[in-house]
């Protein structure tokens, strides 16, 4: 055990915050900054920055054109991109990615990896369906093999950015026998492909990432299973595995306590500023340190590697970064004061252009508490996790 | 004291919730973007018809002359069908306040109007949108030969985008601080639309030397403010049996799913932990209950100032509770909770946008702590 | 509905307030406002003072000796006793009492009632069991008829005061046929009887409340069966719904929010009252607010009478009253600030006089935190009453 | 940075396992007015064999010269067991104050002392009992000819029963706070034994012209304050690790109980609220974990002033995690997690002792909020 960062990590700690913070082209940084949604371009052109310097992808391994960095470095990356305003990163990348280079053929890691860094392929996950949510061994799309093709017919729904999505890696039912777990199949579908129709669904707070995916008859080529037919499940494991420390949702986190900070120190009233107010000033600290806290047990995930039985677990993460999304997006609705009863969602969702009428800071604060209502549902529901949770708590200090 | 309906009372009801049914079937929400300005002038005089817009105008002004049991019966129901009519701004603030206000052509006349549907007036106090002071006012009033004009600008004017005329706050020339009457289609009063979070809209209200109705503010000397105080309170009252009506929808709403939701081969209300949510919902809706039943006790003897400590206890608890309620709701909806075309998200938005309304949970406590 | 309340009720309000505040004896006040546990005697001696005037037992219909008061009024006159700084009524008052009326032969009533309401003759309810807690019908301490008297072996525990008591009111097996529920009988039994054996259990706090009762071939006469042989369920529930605004928690809690509101005033950190404390002004208005809530929905409760089910349950009320102990005995840990670290469980506690090192009231404050830990346990665990909720719920809003 | 113990790190642990094994075996706890002055001089010295009261004494000085890593695997360990002995008191914080002190005759002889056993030095900073304020120092020394003398009390003096020597703040004649070393056997010092809520026992400390070791304080003039702040971040961080321990071994009880124990016909651990309970005490568990960790490396360099940020962060998030543990393993013990007679009981009320000792949550929120 040793508790120091070494000088080369803290000399890297300073250029990449000093690379990073000049990269960020200023409107991106803007929106970003405001809390306002971004556009599929942002992203992209960011990712695009990003992968001119081999830095799209830093949890990706050397091999396949990851930077090379230790789980701190990541870390100090991360905290770069932060501080300097820049788009979070796609969860996709650390999902899809991962899968193919651990399960893909030469073939598949050939025809997709090279689109993911830049984005220039967008992905979207179709795990979900109307009957299946966290019971996802449940799920019924239905892929039946029709020569060197399969033809799929079914219904996924809260896919993400299925709208703005060149291809969907999915999990579809090849087989009834068995648990329900074995007849399940992993498949990458091109969005194009006729049969694939994508219905959007608006949230709460207006925003339109979440969509339905009808799929009918849509014929994908037997080449585009990954690993093998009724195995899928085993590779949506892995992935859960992988997204562990996409699940916690830091950067997130950082974003919202940042912004709450920013209004609390610009917004007065009953004659101080909200970071002053009795009210908000210890709910802030308290958010501060148990973000602090989170941070920390990130790293220890990001450094304990696989299989180490004694670090928290992906769910473990999933809570707390929950818990913090929850509780900051719930303090901004009460920081926002009287303003929170206006919203004007065409700027904030970045369908409009021009200053919300009591400015964006204010415009962000409701829309923000109804968008992270969503943390205790997807990913896994806060109960999904807890029952995990306790599952291999009850292993590890339930027996003498 | 007596919790249970008497026979007028069960009546009342009734012909509410008809009312309620005709007009509002099945309301399903919509995208905040695609919302109208939601309210209607039919609908309006529907309500008066039945005697609600006039329900506390005095019998002499035309109305019922009802209290606060009435007002919370009607709310209620209101609130259970999502009705965006601006009941408790029009006929609950407005109605208070002129009731209050000095006798006088503009009182009765504004009142018997409010009794006939004919108008619709949105309380305009607030100026900045940090706090809800009541006090801070810069718009002013000139006296330009006995014909008074007002300028200034006010602030999340709820139901403002649709009003008739305004009740705006504003100084007079000897910088006290009393509210006027002004009609929103004189010369000098620019109504700019923006929308709420419950998809009803507000206004920004503009007077540039807008012709203040019947050239006279509505109270004596130093009274106005008191007034305006103990007006809201009762529009806070409102509010808080509406919010009772959005709860026991949204727990009508999860215990159907509940029940109907079938993971892992069962339903899931038969996990516990769902349970245990639904039922530290269902505590959240009897204590907002118990605590609205509690301010409208302690308003019901109708004299200046009282009740405030415990209508802001109520109001502040509403808030509170009521974010109990609709966060689990929507957990326990999952997807489906956070979805704008689910009937929940309406209520949800509406939920919030009473804690939004003449003060939040911060504010109350506050004046809870100052007024016990 | 009417809300308002009548001039003769405020009348009696005047009325009891004044007269209960001359009955109590300053020494048991001075220890009741120090939240000191009292001895036996001072319960007994403030019971009989109150049975002089015939209002030892509020509750209790006139024909058996109650003052008749309406709902309102018995509210009025708890207010009166916590104003006073009188001693909490002693629950088994409204217990053994109303089932006795309710299901008691003429000569039960006779040689029983009599001593309850100045607590000449005291009781214990005996329900629990080591194996049997929250799973009540589970129990397993027999009793096998053996001519007129009945054979009593098993166990009891968690049994409040059975140390001061002589009598116990339990439930035992009589049969082992069918449900569990339908083998129960409600037995009385006299503590002095052979074979009866007291154990002390004592609390994270060291006080001396529970025990452990063994029964051992313990004789019992038939004629002390309440109801009838295997229908001891029926009296356990018709208990339940007789208790449900004991089980509120009410006086107790203002008591806690008087304690906390005195030591708030009275003490200082950071240079201000804790009363003006950043930390502590708002959690004291919410627990104010929210002890106001409960006390309308214990008046609505007491309103609506038996069987109305748009009345919130007694498991509402346990919950809110659980609820409001266990945050501010929580409070009352934090008042305490470093003092807190000291505690004499003597003078707490009532084994011994004098002072405590830094005062009763900060005495107090980890002594009370640690005490109403048991809040979520007794009564039924916050858990059963949560199930019962949903139970009740279901069937109320479940249904279209 | 790494995680992982290294080979010697394991060795030491294994080690200290061994002898909290030995020594304390299965602790059980009593009811708190029986308990003893529970700390045991023969176990203090098998300690010092065992290197451990010389952790953080410098190796010059006859210590291991151990560093921040030591302090959280032996301190965990000694949670684990439920030690009584004043660990962090005289091995931590006394350590670190003499080692930070003015080189000379005091410093020396002490740390060799602590090292072998031979003194339990507990620090005597407060005087109120209302907050944590190092500065309210009314306690003086008088200089009577070159010899110095203590007049002042000391409340709520961790582990001061048994102590062998105070490490006193108090004033100068200049009035400048300073510290001084006093032996508990010299005249003019009264202890006064108060019981604590761990069952430990603290005490009053009052001294009455009581002679100070070496006639010379332990700093060079303004430099007192800082390091006693600094010490006591150590012996915080060795509180917040003890603390995991005390957590470690409470989720190890409830869920073996949750294991063992059966209503309904099966183990209460299969009942999904009861499961979901302890979940929500794991992740306290894991956060405090994380957070003591952060403020073990922050504190690391050993800088005057580093680390006090970190420190209180962990410190008050210890506090209030601390609090989900507790309060999860005694409901879900039911009626045993009531008892004192029970195992958990101990471990409960140590961690609360904890809590309060060397700051609060509430002290160390803001001392957080102030030092970042």
């Amino acid at each position: 055990m040793e508790l120091g960062w070494s000088t080369s990590d803290l000399e890297f700690r300073e250029m990449i915050r000093a690379e990073i913070s000049a990269l960020v082209p200023a409107d991106i940084r803007t929106r970003v900054e405001n809390i306002q949604h971004l556009k599929k371009e942002d992203y992209q052109r960011w990712q695009t920055i990003l992968a001119e310097r081999n830095w799209a992808t830093p949890a990706w391994p050397p091999e396949y054109g990851g930077p090379g960095w230790s789980p701190l470095r990541r870390i100090f990356f991360e905290e770069a991109c932060f501080l300097a305003g820049a788009p979070r990163p796609i969860p996709h990348i650390n999902m899809i990615g991962p899968v193919l280079q651990a399960f893909g053929t030469e073939a598949q890691k050939e025809r997709f990896l090279p689109g993911i860094p830049s984005l220039t392929e967008w992905w979207c996950q179709g795990y979900s369906e109307p009957s299946s949510g966290s019971d996802l061994a449940s799920l019924r799309t239905a892929a039946v093999r029709d020569g060197d093709h399969y033809i799929v017919n079914g219904q996924k729904t809260w896919t993400s950015w299925a709208h703005w999505a060149d291809y969907m890696f999915c999990l579809v039912r090849t087989s009834d026998a068995g648990r329900p777990q074995e007849g399940i199949t992993f498949l990458l579908i091109d969005m194009s492909t006729p049969g694939v129709t994508v219905r959007p669904i608006y949230s709460l707070d207006g925003a339109h990432d979440l969509n339905d995916v009808f799929l009918q008859d849509v014929r994908v080529p037997v080449e585009n299973v990954v690993l093998r037919e009724n195995e899928g499940w085993t590779v949506a494991k892995y992935l859960l595995n992988a997204e562990r420390t996409e699940i916690a949702g830091l950067g997130q986190t950082k974003r919202l306590l940042q912004y709450a900070e920013r209004l609390a120190a610009g917004q007065r009233r009953d004659g101080v500023t909200l970071a002053d107010h009795p009210e908000f000033r210890s709910r802030l600290a308290r958010i501060r340190i148990d973000l602090k806290a989170h941070e920390w047990t990130v790293m220890r995930v990001m450094a304990a590697g696989h299989g180490d039985a004694s670090a928290p677990s992906a769910s473990v993460l999933k809570i707390c970064g929950t818990d913090l999304l929850e509780r900051t997006s719930d303090l901004l609705m009460d920081l926002g004061g009287p303003a929170a009863l206006a919203y004007d969602p065409a700027v904030h969702l970045g369908r409009a252009n021009g200053a919300a009428p009591y400015g964006h800071a204010l415009n962000g604060t409701a829309a923000t508490y109804l968008e992270f209502r969503k943390a205790g549902i997807i990913g896994g529901t806060t109960e999904i996790q807890k029952t995990l949770i306790y599952k291999d708590a009850a292993a590890r200090w339930g027996t003498s | 004291m007596r919790f249970d309906l008497d026979a007028d009372q069960r009546a009342l009801t009734a012909t509410i919730e008809k009312f309620a049914h005709d007009t509002y079937g099945a309301r399903s929400s919509r995208t905040p973007e695609d919302a109208p300005a939601d309210y209607s002038v039919s609908v309006w005089r529907r309500m008066s018809e039945l005697g609600l817009t006039g329900l506390c105008v005095p019998e002499e002004c035309g109305g019922l002359g009802f209290s606060v049991v009435e007002i919370l019966l009607v709310s209620e129901i209101l609130g259970r069908a999502l009705s965006p009519e601006p009941f408790a701004t029009a006929a609950i603030v407005a109605a208070k306040l002129l009731e209050a206000s000095a006798a006088g052509p503009t009182r009765d006349s504004m009142l018997l109007a409010i009794s006939n549907g004919e108008v619709r007036l949105a309380p305009a106090f607030y100026e900045s949108v940090a706090d809800y002071d009541l006090q801070s006012v810069d718009a002013r009033i000139s006296d330009e030969g006995g014909r008074l004009y007002i300028h200034g600008v006010k602030e999340l004017v709820v139901d403002g985008a649709g009003a008739t005329h305004f009740i705006v706050t504003a100084r007079s020339e000897a910088g006290e601080i009393n509210a006027y009457v002004v009609p929103v289609d004189v010369e000098g009063v620019k109504v700019s639309p923006r929308l709420g979070l419950d998809g009803r809209w507000l206004a920004s209200a503009e007077f540039n030397g807008a012709a203040v109705e019947g050239d006279a503010p509505l109270f004596e000397s130093g009274e106005a403010l008191a007034n305006v105080e103990h007006a809201l309170d009762f529009g806070n009252l409102s509010l808080c049996a509406e919010a009772l009506g959005l709860m026991d929808r949204m727990l009508h709403l999860t215990a159907m799913h509940l029940a109907v939701r079938e993971q892992f081969g069962k339903p899931i209300g038969t996990f516990q932990a769902l349970q245990h949510r639904f039922a530290d919902m269902v505590v959240a809706m009897e204590q907002s209950r118990s605590v609205t039943w509690m301010a409208a006790a302690a308003l019901e003897s109708g004299e200046l100032g009282a009740g405030a400590s415990d209508l802001s206890a109520a109001k502040s608890a509403v808030c509170r509770y009521g974010r109990t309620v609709l966060e689990g709701a929507i957990q326990l909806h999952g997807g489906m909770g956070m979805t704008a075309d689910f009937e929940l998200a309406g209520y949800v938005r509406r939920l919030l946008a009473i804690e939004k309304t003449w003060g939040d949970r911060v504010y109350h406590e506050l004046r809870f702590l100052e007024a016990s």
